[in-house]
């Protein structure tokens, strides 16, 4: 179990302050924050490439803050993937075993298999310079995997590859997470990509960590504003007053199942209002007489605005529905959402 | 460019380019002439009769030699201080830097006093290991002053632009920081470090105003010249000096072809 | 830390850290130690009495500004020709680099010879304009050969640090290639081209041996230090040496703070 | 209005190959492609900065593919901004401006116009490197803007800043456009961004543009595999056979209303494949039996996988849908798509 106890690092502008997590043996976790360069000095923190100012960092409990990189086996894959320009793909995956006095028959047949598990065997001859960001990525993988971490400390690893090929590599990432109980700490800005990988979320804004969650719990439950703005929540309402019913917000009654009174804010994901001509017939949900104000393009979806009295929302539709409902600025539409859909911080 | 006309093809004249090529050629013919000047002016009998002359020939060997000796013991040492001068900060990095100019700026004769303080016959060096006034390793020495700069900036130059990530990387892969240091850090700076290696040889094997005050004997070939040029006049000085020169720039030729291979091999 | 050991607090000996500062130390001391000693060996009477020296006091008058003359000179030139190595690509390009450098390892004696061949009472320049022997004028260019491509490399460093993108956008936003130059090219590029100024100054106060050849009258300091150390010894010479020196390091000195200042503000 | 007439250009690996495109006065054009060095190029080409090896470019008929950069009124906004960083925020914004000698007085007053504009007139004091991605961004954009250019070329505005920043943008973006005549030649890999922006997108794969349309439009009709590929389509099917309903394709009976017989694949939207446990009473619909195979994030949606028979189809749904739906590996539904949610090439 890797764990940080208050671990604090001031760095140019940037503070990691009283930093404490752990980490189980086996769990691919992802830390979310926006882009700069905190996240880089928090894995080189890790790795023990950068001393903490205080604070401890232990490994099943034995202090390794002061162990030096290369005897921690923490490995750590660089954004820019840092391959070294002058060996070729081969002589980059066998680096850390060489440097660990491995002999050759070993080396190359560990090479071998590693390079055939990322895909890469095809590879091994050309100079890092010639590959694609992909086939980069997957030689600084396979370059790290080789030694056999404890940790892999993974920095923004999709992040300067297309997108399509980000999506291919998602997959080789949970692939080889789930073939040994090596843990990943992976560090990025992308909300989708975290919800895929992580095991956990921990969501890293000014140098602290403000949450820690599941991927299915996260959007329930983000704690504070500035967490839920991070992770792009829509319809998020600040609440005037509980009601036995529910609550108001806005001038508008909306029934929920809150029975916590120091809820301040609700919120709704906007793929979970729908729209209508007609009011629906089912009687549990809420339901309320809108007013188109607009609408945008959010990738294949629509993303259309309206409002209920003074309470603005957002409601995702298709492009299939949204020409069935005949949407103009003004239209005066119905909308619902179910109780259980509403969520609370 | 800067007042573009446009030429009946519609492309417009470079104005900018072409002064600016006029400038920098003049600048270029300045360096050039000198040395096609000397080139020509001496017969290829001439130069063979002071290739062939005793003096000249023992002269040249001791000065390629010490100039060499004095690149060995400063790569030696320099390698490692432009390393921490590339990866650390501290206080007093800028004036290190500023100390490591300071061959550069100071007078050559002055340089040459300078030395003959730490050791010739009065200095503590000089009175416990013997004077090096008059000695091939005195010439080495002067040489290794005058020129120790260049291999430390060029080395410096190297180290500065291997990504510190990918020594990063290495150590975590299990790479100690020695290991780390000769199989990244060093190979990838390499070319700026034999750059630097010859840069050092050449300009050693061309001093000749800190040599001079250390050792007027034994002679290397500057010596050599001065003293002919001196006693005979330039004819006489011609021929042994176009003799060193053709010898320093075919090895600087040779070696920055050996740099650029390996650079482009990489 | 190539072989950590742990100390009692758990955090291990920095062995390479350690190993490298000293070979580091030992030729920041080689370098150090002689212009200490020669400061240390000179008393303050020997020094005012040089400094109130009138041979001393016009030698180093006419160093400083035939050296001077010749960066003026060169800046004029050498600017251009370095941004149009940093920005073009062309056949020949790296030829050139290699010319730039060759004033550095030719001989300094051999270059006083070559530049005897262009500017000497025999050459078409002498005959025309008349010689340039045994003048402030040719002591200036003896310098400027010598001492050119400190400025030009610097320079050439400058403007390949300035993104092209920054002068492409300039370009698009209306301005001419003239402009783009003076606007973004030199002032993003303008530290490196100073700090080469300053070393090209600093380089042609120090030269000795090409200086010598072309005019031993009027005397530059160094030529002085040479005479004095030759007719009257050690003694003599330091003191003018020592002057020489101190001018020198106050002139860098200053002219680096300068340099630094500058590109912090920027 | 803007048009280049077989362009062809070689660069390293690079090849811009006989390009040709017309682009009318206030259009926003973006051209959409994966990453990679080739949009800067042809960037740099309309905007002169690189001659191209033949073809001609125009401007409202005039030959202008000699005439400099800086006489041609093409501003281009590089995606690192490209400030400089020896001016201040204010003195950027000026360059052009003093750069075409406009007296002290019209380049202060349209310097305080311009990034007022644009939001950053707290800004004028600062050094460029002090400020955000968004804030250099908009810094960029006010000094292309205030020179008034007859096209602003842009190479991918909005990828080195934060998403929420790039959602912000996108809008001033959209703002600064629709204020003037000016040509935005917009280049992106991000799909998204040029749905929400472009009046017309082109697609550029290879040097090549394989393919103009409009946002609504671009979908419907993708004209190869390539580009259907680029663009992430997913429930691309090889039609096996037309029939008189509609086609067969991996042994299922589809209704669609394809007359044309070249069509050699059909395509249909994730979000417009509805899962339901019963039978839709609905008869018009293609409806089939299907088995979940598996199931992925997508962002806040959820991507199930079907099989209908030899058919793996994706389907998007909410997370809601998910949990009513109660899904599992081999859970048995029905699944139904409308005939005109079909699209083929």
């Amino acid at each position: 179990m890797l764990e940080l106890h208050s671990i604090n690092r001031k760095l140019g502008d940037f503070t990691l302050a009283d930093l404490t997590m752990s980490v189980s043996k086996g769990e691919y976790f992802v830390i979310l924050g926006p882009s700069g360069v905190g996240k880089t000095v928090f894995l080189e923190v890790v790795a023990g490439l950068i001393r903490p100012d205080s604070g401890r960092i232990t490994w099943d409990g034995a202090d390794v803050t002061f162990v030096p990189p290369e005897r921690r086996g923490f490995a750590l894959v660089y954004q820019d993937y840092a391959l070294f320009p002058h060996l070729d793909v081969a002589g980059n995956i066998a680096y850390g075993l060489r440097a660990r006095g491995f002999d050759k028959k070993t080396v190359k047949n560990r090479v071998q298999s590693t390079s055939e598990l990322l895909g890469i065997r095809n590879l091994l001859h050309r100079k890092p310079q010639t590959l694609s960001g992909g086939e980069q990525q997957r030689t600084a993988l396979a370059r790290a995997m080789i030694t056999e971490p404890k940790v892999l400390l993974l920095d923004e690893p999709l992040a300067a590859v297309d997108p399509r090929e980000a999506e291919r590599l998602r997959r080789v990432l949970r692939d080889i997470h789930q073939r040994g109980d090596t843990i990943f700490l992976h560090v990025t800005h992308n909300v989708d990509e975290a919800l895929y990988l992580g095991d956990k979320i921990g969501v890293m804004l000014d140098g602290t960590l403000r949450l820690v969650s599941t991927p299915e719990e996260i959007f329930r439950s983000p704690n504070d504003r500035e967490v839920a703005d991070f992770l792009g929540l829509r319809n998020v309402i600040h609440v005037d007053e509980i009601t036995p019913d529910g609550c108001r917000a806005a001038g508008v009654e909306i029934s929920t199942s809150i029975t916590d009174g120091s809820v301040t804010h609700v919120w709704i994901r906007p793929e979970d209002i729908l729209l209508s001509e007609k009011p629906f017939e089912s009687s549990a949900r809420n339901q309320f007489r809108c007013t188109v104000i607009g609408w945008e393009s959010s990738g294949r979806l629509l993303e259309v605005r309206i409002s209920v009295d003074d309470l603005t929302l957002s409601a995702l539709i298709t492009r299939s529905s949204f020409d069935d409902l005949k949407i103009e600025s003004g239209t005066v539409l119905y909308c619902t959402f179910k109780s259980s859909a509403i969520y609370c911080f | 460019m800067s007042n573009p006309r446009s030429t009946k093809a519609g492309r417009p004249i470079p104005w900018t380019g072409l002064v600016f090529t006029l400038l920098g050629s003049l600048v270029l013919l300045f360096i050039i002439a000198p040395l096609a000047g000397i080139l020509l002016a001496s017969s290829f009998g001439e130069i063979s009769d002071a290739a062939a002359d005793e003096e000249v020939r023992s002269s040249v060997s001791l000065t390629l030699s010490a100039a060499l000796m004095a690149t060995i013991a400063c790569t030696v040492t320099g390698i490692p201080l432009a390393y921490l001068l590339a990866r650390k900060r501290f206080f007093g990095r800028s004036t290190l830097f500023a100390i490591i100019d300071l061959p550069i700026i100071v007078p050559h004769t002055t340089a040459g006093i300078a030395l003959l303080t730490v050791v010739g016959r009065d200095s503590l060096f000089g009175s416990t290991f013997g004077s090096l006034v008059g000695t091939a390793p005195g010439i080495a020495v002067a040489m290794a002053f005058v020129s120790v700069p260049f291999l430390i900036n060029a080395a410096h130059n190297g180290f500065a632009k291997v990504p510190v990530h990918l020594e990063s990387a290495a150590r975590t892969l299990g790479a100690s920081p020695c290991r780390t240091f000769f199989t990244i850090s060093v190979p990838l700076a390499w070319r700026d470090i034999l750059t630097g290696m010859i840069m050092m040889w050449a300009r050693g094997i061309s001093e000749f105003g800190a040599v001079v005050i250390i050792a007027y004997h034994p002679m290397t070939t500057p010596t050599l010249v001065f003293e002919r040029f001196n006693d005979y006049g330039l004819a006489h000085a011609r021929s042994a000096a176009v003799v060193l020169l053709i010898i320093c720039v075919l090895i600087f030729a040779a070696l920055r072809f050996v740099a650029k291979r390996r650079s482009r091999e990489e």
